[in-house]
């Protein structure tokens, strides 16, 4: 289809060159890395699971005791699978007696590497095969069920008890919603641990627990059944936890993550170093998994003027796209974000958003484009908020993103209540049916305010990847290119959880997903 | 891996003797609250917003949105959590209380029960200038994809319009004979319709009209009960479409031995 | 400039050439009738006002002595004038004394033909200065304050009480509206009077009448300076006194007036011949007094379907169009209406809405085209309402509408509070000024929904219009070819008023009037 | 002609010992409501909704909107007239009762009454990521064109950033010799804000410091009243700029003889 924003090809092609270039630069830095979760996270694949006496979950008592004993290098995977061996105990026990101290991984007698290595390959299959089956079994219900057409309607459950949360998900289901959020409580992304069990009691959200995945997921696949359409579900597998609440979710059959790296670092002071290496194995479990994944470009506008640094959302979804590719993820996983948060005030503000979303909807074709709705000039004034959200639902549509998080006429007062979900999503349904073919019919005028803007919002965004190139992407967190937040490579939570990989380290979930996605090996350059 | 826990089982039920508004958590009784306020915007002004919402029983009022409105006025958006309840489990509303029959139903009960034509006068009364309520119970095409009044073989529609005065739709009730009258009512300001409702009332009481008629009044505004209080013999509201009003007419006609 | 729809000129033409036709036709008929009506306008504008001890307006008093002793075919004019020649009275004594019984105009004796007329035509150019003076003063006050951009916003005040409707009407101004229009309470049309003096008590509106004007110019002058704009007053010339009314709002330099003859005819049964010849004369003054004009084609949409119906829209604004020429009404001053009233359920409904506006706007380029709120499909969920007039507000900029109506969230409820009307100025600010040159911008894809609708409508407005001048515009009436009404010519309200015209018709207003309009004389073709 | 008469003699005035609410008449007392309940939509749910809106004092209220939004739950707009009343004429609401300074000022009134430079340590508290509220009173830039505290040549400020523990805002607030403490609250789910803001009171009140510091808080849903109810100095909502702030810091701490 021909570029209605007139948009040059050169141009894009030479910013996604410069974003490859980031992304070969990091891959190179990740791959000689491995992360405390990412550790744990084998464990989690592995079968380890509950929590101590103490509260303390059992992946982290096994990683951190084989971390504590300088083991972690080599891959918590071989002193697992030696335990087990070893021990013939099964995961569950195994853990426990970790947990309890009777075991230390590290200090049994070690079986041949190729034993091991056999033995953890076997068993790494045998998780891998339970999230194909997921996957399948999502692919049938969707066969079956169908789905709503797109922009999918997303929205947010968040009243920090599961409970509750499943009464809202699923009411918001029957209004029409495609995607339920459960948005996790304050602070759970600083946790560099991932709480057990079913919860009640969070604020501002509900814990990310395998537990209320479980919980939601069965309650989203009923009211599926009744409504006639697959509801898919949401959650967060960013912060410290990252690759083991992917794995969570790739096992409770989750459909949408969010999941990037660049939003730890800046809105949760998140180590540069940890999260990256945590995103490249968290991407790969999603992509094989068939989670869409969505990226947090939005939230740059939060902090930053969504006019001035439209063109750093841009050159971050550049990024975040190659960043998806070197860990597997096909396009139509990518649910690049970006937002209406432009200053409601602003003369012709309005074609300045549909220029943005038309610009990216065009130069990322496949991606089911993730659209946040307009949160930082929401006011108390929920009328007027109610109408900021129409106005985005109807550049939504009119523009075909993929993904369309409902905005609130509270967004500035509380997390979503019943029927404010109920508004909002009546509101997106009527704009979209009463729209629905609007972007086939509009075009815009060669050189006119929306055609300039797309056009100047791209050159900014190469020249900032280029720059980018030159200074390396440290470098540009450092010097706040984004999101107006500096961040040093040093510094932030989780560094003390980066490990150097040796040159034997065993990792056999990486190693078969990387073979499964299509990747090169699993090099070690240290 | 721990069976899946029954959410149902956890889930908080309203008390229906104690019945709250809910936001997000069950008995928070949340709600929402918008006026404006004859005074100019500013703190005096929203805390007497904030007490306002107190007096009318909310806890934690919140005035999340104040704002001047021009000539001294101030407007405001308030959140709080309701205090008040209800006795759901024990209102009980008076409904339409009839068999709801379809256009042929109708027309049948009418042969078997009536034995003849049924006259039916409809009327948008007063200064009301809105006919598209009672065109939509009487005009042939109706509303909905339900046939209206007039298409009914055995019922003799007459809709007068609107604009009628009660005085004319008596003297068109007398000259045609009517069984039913069917008052629709739209304008509501300074309650207009109340009046108008009632006067009729009044008309054809004096007349001795009443009891030998089957009086309903419509509208957006209009509730069963609402009729019932007036002196009316039903009263239908948004969404009536023509079957339901035909049904009740014809079973009151035979009920109360007017057939 | 180019059509955006691909409109074909020459269809437009045949539009214009066949309503040219019906108006003709209508004309001809027209010019040998006067009305009640018309001649109490002349009295009004004579300067008869007041109401005598039983409340019955002085006008009326005069004019129905002269109908009665069957004076009226020769024009009133002839017997007032010569009633002050021959008693030497001052307009107010004299009308006194007629509505004491104390002189009767049809019994005193003549004078000459030539000295009537020669008074007659001083005394109307007295009034007629008077209302040219309001005109300049009008465009003072415009050049000296400005005005706001198009499209003006315009909203209503209906509490039925004249003081509360400032109050509302002042807050309205300072909140941003341009045009404010007082309601007129229920009813008011069909009286066959001018309700008199300052009024407290309407349903769903307040009485037009001359000092209740008075009262709200002044207001709105006050308030005009404050805000540094220039304040639109708007009431109705509709219904049995139309042109009286007009004269009213010539003398006090009210700004809008509704005035439609199919208005008062389908929707108030009155009778077709009375208010069309009451048509002619009212948009004569209208002209004169530089009086934009809003026509009633948006009403047909409430009761007849918005999407069936359109066409019949479009057919009545060319028949509008011509009959407002004939009465020497520039284009800048005819505020065709429309509406948005198309279901809210239909799908691509949001592009058939957008395709009707831009038609309309293309058919009239010059016109300060009316556009009106939904109003049928709202309902009483406020907020699904104020998302609905959001999407026409948008409509309303991006084809440069000239006069938006603001549509209420509670229009489905009461007529508007205080703080209705402040969120849908607000809503309509926002979104005007955040998509200001989104018309610029747009195009629409030559063979799409948007253009093949306008398309389509356009030739059905052209087939409609041809049928019509077949058959004649009474019988079209008959047939109930606009919204869905029949009226018959003889049927409704006011038709003992019409009166043939005498071959020595006298009305020195009428005169002067086609004079100044460059309309040719006053033929009588009895 | 009669004179225009003036409808400013004309028109009614709100009595501002018993004030309503205004629709569009004087004491109207008109409100709009909206709430959900946990019952499904139907006549008794209706009719819920009413008793409750008559609970809350509203005369004549009505049910404009009702609607099932799933789950065993229903939705309903009301309109009714309040029957309550304040006393706005005796409202007196406590405010940050200092003379506003600018930019210039604050450094002048600093150089001249304090004579040294002032320290002040902001932070968003607790688990609360919010920065943008407490950067726009501290950072260089500012906001809405007012520069932040950290332009301030006589201001040594310090921006803690954002999940800032109370243990280690107090550990700074000493180490850095603090003269005021601004904390950032802008989560209120579950009135963690409350908790959060009462505990850093606590902690300072144990160490003996909160005599020594003008503590202010500000968020999106902090009032001054709210905030001395905390036991804070003062409390800043939507809109503050940073140099009612440093205004008040300063004055504070001369008032209080911190200088
Ligand atoms: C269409 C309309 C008009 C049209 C009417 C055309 C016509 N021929 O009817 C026109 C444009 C002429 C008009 C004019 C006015 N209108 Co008007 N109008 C409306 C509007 C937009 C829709 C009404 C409608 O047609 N609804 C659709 C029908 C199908 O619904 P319904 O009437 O509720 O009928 C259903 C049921 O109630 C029931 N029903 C109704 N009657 C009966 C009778 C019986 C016996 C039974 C069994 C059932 C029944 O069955 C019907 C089908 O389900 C409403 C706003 C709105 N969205 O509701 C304003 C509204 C009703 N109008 C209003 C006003 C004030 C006026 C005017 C007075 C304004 C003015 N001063 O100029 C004028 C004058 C009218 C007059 N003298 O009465 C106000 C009334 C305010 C109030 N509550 O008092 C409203 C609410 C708009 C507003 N917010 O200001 N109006
Ligand atoms: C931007 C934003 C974010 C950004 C924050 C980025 C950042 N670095 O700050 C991101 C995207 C990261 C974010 C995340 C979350 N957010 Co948030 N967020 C917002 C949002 C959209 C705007 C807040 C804002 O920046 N306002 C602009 C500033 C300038 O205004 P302000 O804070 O009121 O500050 C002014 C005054 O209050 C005052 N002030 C403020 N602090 C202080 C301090 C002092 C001392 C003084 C004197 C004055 C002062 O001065 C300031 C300037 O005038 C609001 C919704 C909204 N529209 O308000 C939600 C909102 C605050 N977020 C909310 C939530 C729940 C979250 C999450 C918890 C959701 C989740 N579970 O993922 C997360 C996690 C955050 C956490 N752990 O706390 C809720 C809070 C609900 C509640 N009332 O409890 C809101 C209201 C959205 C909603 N409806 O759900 N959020
Ligand atoms: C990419 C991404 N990850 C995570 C989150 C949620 O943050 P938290 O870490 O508080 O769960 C967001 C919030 O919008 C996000 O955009
Ligand atoms: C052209 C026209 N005239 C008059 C009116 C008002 O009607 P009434 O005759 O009730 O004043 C309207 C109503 O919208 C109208 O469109």
């Amino acid at each position: 289809m021909a570029s209605k924003l007139y948009l040059d090809p050169q141009l894009v092609a030479r910013g996604r060159a410069a974003a490859g270039q980031i992304a070969d630069d990091m891959d190179a830095f990740i791959r000689q890395r491995t992360t405390i979760a990412v550790e744990r996270t084998a464990l989690r694949l592995f079968g380890v699971d509950g929590v101590d006496a103490d509260g303390v979950p059992l992946p982290n008592r096994v990683a951190d005791q084989v971390h504590e004993a300088g083991g972690l290098a080599g891959g918590v995977a071989r002193w697992w699978v030696n335990g087990r061996l070893q021990t013939g105990l099964g995961p569950q026990e195994l853990a426990e007696a970790v947990g309890d101290g009777m075991v230390t991984l590290t200090e049994l007698p070690l079986a041949p590497e190729e034993e091991i290595r056999r033995a953890g390959r076997r068993w790494a299959e045998e998780a891998l095969d339970r999230i194909r089956g997921n996957r399948r079994d999502r692919d049938h219900r969707i066969a079956r069920l169908g789905e709503g057409p797109q922009p999918y309607l997303y929205v947010i459950v968040a009243t920090g008890n599961i409970y509750e949360d499943v009464v809202q998900a699923k009411a918001a289901a029957r209004q029409g919603a495609d995607i339920i959020a459960v948005i996790r409580s304050t602070g759970q992304s600083l946790l560099d641990y991932v709480p057990y069990g079913a919860t009640t009691e969070g604020f501002g959200g509900t814990y990310a627990t395998q537990e209320n995945f479980r919980i939601m997921r069965a309650a989203l696949d009923e009211v599926g059944e009744e409504v006639g359409r697959y509801i898919r579900l949401c959650n967060y597998c960013s912060g410290l936890c990252m690759p083991e609440i992917a794995a969570m979710g790739a096992m409770e059959r989750l459909d949408v993550m969010l999941n990037d790296a660049l939003y730890g670092i800046l809105f949760r002071d998140i180590n540069p170093e940890r999260t990256l290496v945590d995103q490249a194995f968290s991407r790969m479990l999603n992509s094989f998994a068939g989670v869409i994944i969505n990226t947090g470009e939005d939230n740059y506008l939060t902090t930053a003027d969504a006019v001035e640094a439209a063109h750093t959302v841009l050159a971050s979804q550049f990024i975040n796209e190659q960043f998806a590719l070197r860990a597997g993820l096909p396009e139509e996983q990518m649910g690049l974000g970006h937002a209406f948060e432009m200053n409601p005030m602003l003369e012709d503000g309005f074609l300045y958003e549909l220029a943005q979303a038309q610009m990216v909807r065009e130069i990322f074709p496949k991606a089911p484009i993730k659209y946040m709705p307009p949160t930082k000039h929401m006011t108390g004034n929920i009328f007027r908020g109610h109408v900021q959200d129409a106005l985005f639902n109807l550049v939504g549509v009119a523009t075909q993103q993929g993904i369309q998080l409902l905005g609130m006429m509270t967004e500035q007062i509380h997390t979503p209540l019943v029927h404010d979900r109920h508004l909002a999503i009546e509101s997106a349904r009527y704009i979209f049916n009463n729209a629905r073919h609007l972007g086939d019919e509009l075009t815009f005028k060669p050189d006119g305010i929306i055609v300039r803007r797309a056009q100047t919002v791209l050159q900014e965004a190469v020249a900032l990847l280029e720059r980018i190139v030159d200074i390396g992407f440290f470098e540009a967190l450092a010097k706040g290119l984004f999101a107006d937040v500096k961040r040093s490579r040093q510094g932030g939570r989780g560094r003390a959880g980066v490990v150097l990989r040796d040159p034997d380290y065993f990792n056999p979930f990486e190693e078969r997903l990387r073979v499964e996605l299509g990747l090169s090996g699993q090099e070690v350059r240290a | 891996m721990n069976p899946v826990v029954d959410y149902r089982t956890k889930i908080a039920r309203p008390n229906l003797h104690q019945l709250r508004p809910y936001g997000d958590t069950m008995d928070d009784g949340k709600v929402q609250l918008s006026f404006s306020l004859p005074v100019p915007d500013g703190a005096e002004a929203v805390e007497a917003a904030r007490q306002l919402a107190t007096k009318m029983g909310l806890r934690d009022a919140a005035v999340v949105h104040h704002e001047d409105i021009g000539e001294g006025f101030s407007f405001f958006v308030l959140y709080g959590n309701c205090q008040h309840a209800v006795d759901y489990a024990n209102i009980h509303v008076p409904k339409v209380d009839v068999e709801r029959m379809d256009f042929y139903a109708v027309n049948a009960f009418i042969r078997d029960r009536i034995g003849r034509k049924v006259v039916i006068l409809g009327a948008c009364t007063g200064t009301d200038a809105h006919t598209v309520g009672i065109d939509a119970i009487m005009n042939m095409k109706g509303y909905n994809g339900e046939y209206g009044l007039e298409r009914y073989p055995e019922i003799d529609a007459y809709n007068l319009g609107s604009q009628v005065e009660n005085a004319e739709l008596v003297r068109k009730a007398i000259e045609l004979r009517a069984d039913a009258l069917l008052v629709s009512q739209v304008v509501t300001q300074k309650d207009v319709h109340l009046h108008n409702l009632a006067h009729l009332v009044d008309l054809l009481e004096a007349q001795g009209l009443r009891e030998r008629l089957v009086l309903v009044a419509g509208g957006p505004r209009i509730t069963h009960e609402l009729a019932l209080e007036l002196g009316y013999d039903a009263g239908f509201g948004p969404g009536t479409l023509a079957p339901e009003v035909a049904s009740f007419v014809v079973q009151e006609m035979v009920r109360r031995g007017l057939a």
